[in-house]
């Protein structure tokens, strides 16, 4: 063990023709996608879908054996992520899956939130899906037409505080089938799962209301369930080429097997179904930090370099005094992404490590939403009347970047979890 | 002395701009945005407010004096209503104030006249350039007299409503000094191209326009021999833009402070928890300070002060705090501030502009 | 009414003496006071002196008028400050102070606490006290040695949190006295006031512990009084001229008379005595924001001068690209201050005009304290390694600008009451 | 591969120096800092941990390699000690360190060594010079080469220790570019004049130098012919004094945490305001980010690759980092911030400090 910073060489090579995908095929089609909101990428889903097959299937081999030996009673193993075995002692998963982000986010934002895969309904599946669910929720990721997966856990009138979700799941013995009602928005690419592909929602639902979190449980839905409707698809500030869809559960009767994990509503400390959602956030964010950090390195790049046609030179070796405001600021905007992309960095090696890093989690989350809210807004305006302009794509990285400070939480909610991680608080004791 | 009371002209006026802020333009101001047009009713009706006239004397027709002061204080309430609408309703005074202001005797009885008629008159003015360093005292775009003539050749972008225009008022670059020059619209060699999409203000459509050797006679150099003094215009424009940040402000703000005390989160509104709550109080003082140096510029402008250092201070803080404080409404809404069903967005994507907008207000 | 912006032609009148002492009298010591921390200014203090007693003839005058109409039945009178009876309907003395103020701070703000004065003290004492009380406690600012004033709230538990206060009175009715028992901390000009002069401390105490906010009452305590003691005094980062002491109340007796006002706990929203002391705060407040703004001057103007003198000019008319950081920050430096600087004038002539401005003195404080702050931090910046040393004074005009962000309730505690404020909320609803 | 732990070498130190952080300049920087001395027994503590001897080649006497990761790390326990103190100890570096990475072969020989034994090294650095714009690649001291000498001219400040020192590394300007000449002691012309003090680091006792027709032999310019990279020795100089500032804003935030758990007011620590406690979550995160910042620096810097503008990225965002979280500290403790019986003021002013002290860390 020792300090270290040097990018992989596996992950250089793996990140060349990401580089050429986002160069070649994300970019050129960028404001066109912006400007027709609801359209698809459909060159670039067809090009990433062989790739994101292959990735699927790896996948989903490892989690059938894991799976396997858990249900041997290999107990143990049996809690999710966090004790997954792995043979390769220091993987580079997640690292790897950060570096792809954060160029495919340098490429278009919006465009790679299209990426057909499993996402973060596979996430849940493969957390503590059977044998049983692994194959019938997660084989079609590797073969036949590109699909989605999706998370829905936001309500309307539940956006961080993801504990007061109304959506029901009731038991109907007769049929041996779960019946979801309620309202589901801010799902990300929930059409593309349930309507435009035969992808599956992971939808998150109280067995018991008055069991707060603990009570709370991940159900699949697939497409084409009846009572599983797509309401409005959202128009938004950036990330257009996304769908970010709102479902309407209707009656929707599912199996029963189609429950992720214990039906039990345990309280107290051990109500994992809950918390194991939250896990999933240690993961998420710092991809959420990722993407911000591609967006806001298109944003300073571009306006480095362009200014530097203009014969403005960035100069890293003079007092800060001799510098004009404009190098001022590409340097400050340079700091302020490495900033971001550091902590990035070390909550990924953690994850990778199977290290505890909620605290790193969120602070590179809080850190890249409001770096990169800045870089692009700095952007824009060092670009002037051009930048401000649809003519170049400075103005769309602003209104992309911006959703990186809100979902996965908000700087706020992220600041909190800091917030309480530091002081050893509750969150009776820190509201 | 100091004292921060509107007197009861001002109070009125200000009561009307918002009552047609509120009752036409908040009605109206999304579908304006998606559609990219505002319906002709509507302009005709902010036209009937009287605001230009309001600006220009008696003798040329209007029925008022210029004072920077008011039309601050309703420029305030035109941008807490909606910037592009105001913006497109404002366009007429980027033509007729500095012919106001810098106009020979005979330039002001042909043009101001045209301003204190029923209709929404059809002028404008091109000063924006697109490049990415814009400095309106250095025009790319430049003038040369030839004769009795001055030759005109340049680019100019963010030239509001030139399509439908019968004259523009365009700056350019002569011997060193910004000068501007009456171009009717018919002037051969005068381009008017593409609309221009700009992040925010979709409600106004504004054009990209090319001079290939325009020519006008030496009578439409605007303040004939004397000329214009730019400093004094971009300090107009730069106390008009100010104030309407600050009417664009508001609207955040108070849109934000609403839905806090609205949006309920782990079993309290959010504007319970200091984080947000002091939020929202940064961006009340913020708000209220701005207003305060918008006022004292255009005081000093009002009373023969030396207004250009108020003036520059003045914008850029408003510049740094519009986008402050509608990018602190968006983060307060959360995912909801980041959907077109909620202003905020909208409000976001303008308070980025006025940094990059010196000189496309003036009133 | 209409709007303006004109220093008054008597306020710039007035302060143009100001301006010479802060000058010739004020400046010239700065270094040295700040060096020797607890020597008094003395050159200063006798300067002054004449000057303010004549202040506080006119102001004990004054007092004495309208509490003899009070005394007289005149109840529309009584209720301290806000309905002082006024013969200049547009009244200009509390602009004229805090230009004053201003202007002195300018020249030191640690060596302009040492005025001597009645100050919060003799304001207290002038809102409710009696002709007798007036009398007995003021006429000694009018006349013989120099004397100093001062208000002792603050209690080691007990910083922002006024209404903890654990200093207790208790009546002795044999000897109708007042005892006096408890601590009291950072009370400026404390020792001047009750050990170097024939001074005064109006001390905050508790009648009735279980009674809270409407428990609190004023009491003074003249200089001599056994069981008043000085304890330590502060040494602080900045502000070393002026002092901040620690008193000790042993069992100290004091007559009945030195209460200020009514004995009576009245519980509910009539406990008039603690929301008066909270209301003088709508005075002070502006009066801190604009010794803040004077410092900030010193310290902009300082730095603006030795860098024109480099031939680094500010340009007020060139677009922010064309700047260097330095120019740019110069110009945010003169922005911020006069940001400020506007609000503050805003508050202070709603006081002038007898109306409602808490909102606005919290919003001067707050904005006040973070400028000066930020402006003081970035003059040492701007003056490199002559500003770092304690060569010029941008060092120490960064150490006394800090207060500012701090006493009379530190910049949290101001954002709290505005936000409060512009929520409509109560202290139970945002804590 | 991207790692972030010490390797247990490394581990070893930083606990060693923490402990004597802890244990010896804790207890005693705030009488440092008010007597301006520091107790002969404290430095030679300090000087026994062995830090400098472990960066020199065991051919002149030490008993290790450079690396500036090492002296990152255990600068950031030394930082959050006392920043005044580590100045004063470290001082021998500022002559050492600048020889071990450009001496000639000679010049390691004959000093070196004197920085092998047990006495802790009379030798300091002069570079600072009393102007507000500093910039150590346009200095206005003059080296000139007269005959087989070398003639130096001009002021400078921030001089640690220079009135006890028995050898002066000295920056001048020569044909345009820095260079430094060892300069012993009893040179003539050299005059150490009085000491100077600064906002902070009153522990530090520094002074002003001035240099008047100061004559060395031309085998006193370091590096020989081949001179000094100036770039690197301020690459290694902005790294090390990133390392302090991190120790220093750590030393804050651990005390403002401590202080807002403990501090009750309205009934509850103030901790548990989100005012309060998210001013300390933003600080973990900005001293988190800048110690990753230091971190690859030093690594590039120790692995050959260019560090230049890591460390002056680095160097910029700690300065501002620094400043920001002392200051915090000081608001969190409100008036108790403000009083010397807390060390917080004392940080804000060592914070302001980091901005103006190019060159003053070698390690």
């Amino acid at each position: 063990m020792s300090i270290e910073f040097k990018i992989p060489e596996a992950i250089e090579k793996q990140l060349q023709p990401v580089r050429s995908v986002a160069e070649n095929v994300m970019r050129p089609e960028s404001r066109q996608l912006d400007d027709n909101e609801h359209a698809r990428p459909v060159k670039f889903v067809h090009m990433m879908w062989p790739q994101m097959q292959q990735m699927e299937l790896a996948n989903l081999e490892a989690a059938l054996t894991r799976a396997q030996k858990s249900s041997n009673g290999d107990e143990s193993q049996k809690n999710g992520p966090d004790n997954k075995p792995r043979s390769d002692r220091a993987s580079i998963a997640n690292l790897s899956l950060v570096y792809m982000i954060e160029m495919l986010s340098w490429g278009d934002a919006g465009v790679y939130l299209c990426i057909p895969s499993s996402a973060l309904g596979g996430a849940a599946i493969n957390a503590v899906g059977t044998p049983e669910q692994l194959e019938r929720f997660l084989r079609r990721f590797t073969e036949g037409e590109p699909k989605w997966g999706a998370m829905a856990m936001t309500e309307p009138q539940a956006g961080s505080d993801t504990s007061n979700i109304q959506t029901t799941a009731t038991f109907d013995p007769q049929t041996n089938e779960w019946i979801l009602n309620g309202q589901k928005i801010f799902c990300t690419s929930g059409k593309l799962a349930l309507e435009e592909s035969k992808g599956l929602v992971v939808v998150w639902a109280t067995v018991d209301k008055q069991a707060g979190r603990a009570g709370m449980k991940p159900f699949v839905v697939e497409a084409g369930t009846p009572g599983a409707l797509i309401g409005k698809v959202e128009e938004k500030l950036g990330i257009r080429a996304s769908d970010t869809a709102q479902i309407i559960l209707d009656n929707c009767r599912i199996p029963a097997e189609n429950l992720l994990g214990n039906a039990e509503v345990k309280t107290g400390p051990s109500s994992q179904g809950f918390k194991g959602a939250m896990r999933t956030f240690d993961a998420t964010r710092p991809i959420v930090a990722a993407s911000a950090i591609g967006i806001g390195r298109a944003a300073f790049e571009y306006t480095r370099d362009l200014l530097a046609k203009q014969g403005i030179r960035m100069d890293y070796d003079k007092p800060r005094w001799k510098l004009t405001t404009v190098q001022a600021d590409l340097l400050e905007m340079e700091a302020q992404l490495h900033a971001a992309w550091l902590l990035t960095l070390k909550a990924t090696a953690l994850l990778d490590a199977k290290q505890e890093n909620q605290l790193e989690s969120s602070m590179c989350k809080v850190k890249a939403g409001k770096a990169v809210t800045w870089v692009t807004q700095k952007a824009v305006e060092l670009l002037g009347p051009l930048g401000y302009s649809t003519e170049l794509l400075a103005e769309k990285w602003l209104r992309d970047a911006k959703i990186n400070d809100i979902y996965e939480g908000t700087g706020q909610i992220n600041t909190l979890i800091v917030a309480r991680t530091i002081l050893g608080y509750s969150r009776t004791e820190l509201k | 002395m100091y004292s921060f009371d509107m007197n009861s002209e001002q109070k009125m006026l200000v009561e009307t701009v918002h009552r047609f802020a509120e009752q036409k333009m908040r009605p109206f101001y999304r579908e304006a945005e998606e559609s990219r047009a505002i319906p002709a009713a509507l302009v005709q009706t902010g036209w009937e407010l009287g605001l230009l006239p309001g600006s220009i004397e008696a003798t040329y027709g209007g029925f008022g004096e210029y004072s920077a002061l008011t039309s601050a204080l309703y420029l305030e309430e035109m941008g807490w209503g909606d910037v592009g609408i105001s913006l497109h309703l404002l366009t007429p005074n980027l033509f007729a104030i500095p012919i106001a202001l810098f106009g020979t005797k005979q330039q002001k009885e042909t043009y101001l006249t045209l301003f204190c008629e029923e209709e929404f008159p059809k002028a404008t003015a091109a000063i924006i350039e697109p490049v990415i360093q814009f400095d309106p005292a250095e025009l790319a775009t430049t003038a040369e007299k030839v004769g009795d003539n001055y030759v005109l050749n340049g680019s100019k972008t963010f030239v509001p409503l030139a399509k439908t225009a019968e004259w523009l008022l365009v700056y350019a670059r002569e011997n060193g000094l910004t000068q501007a020059f009456i171009v009717p619209n018919a002037t051969p060699g005068l381009d008017i191209g593409e609309s221009v999409t700009m992040m925010g203000v979709h409600a106004l459509t504004s054009y990209q326009v090319n001079l290939d050797n325009v020519t006008v006679p030496k009578e439409n150099r605007l303040g004939g021999l004397k000329g214009i003094r730019l400093n004094r215009l971009l300090t107009v424009s730069r106390i008009g833009l100010a104030a309407l940040a600050v009417g664009q402000a508001r609207a955040a703000y108070e849109y934000a402070l609403q839905y806090a005390k609205e949006r309920v989160a782990f079993g309290e509104p959010i504007a319970q928890r200091q984080s947000i709550a002091f939020m929202l109080a940064n961006m009340r003082i913020e708000i209220e300070a701005t207003r305060l140096m918008v006022w004292e510029a255009a005081y000093k402008l009002d009373n023969q002060e030396d207004a250009t250092k108020a003036a520059v201070l003045t914008k850029q803080y408003a510049d740094k705090m519009v986008l402050e404080v509608t990018d602190g409404a968006v983060q307060i809404l959360g995912g909801h501030g980041y959907i077109r069903e909620h202003p905020v967005e909208l409000w976001l994507r303008n308070g980025r502009g006025f940094a990059t907008w010196d000189g496309l207000v003036m009133a």
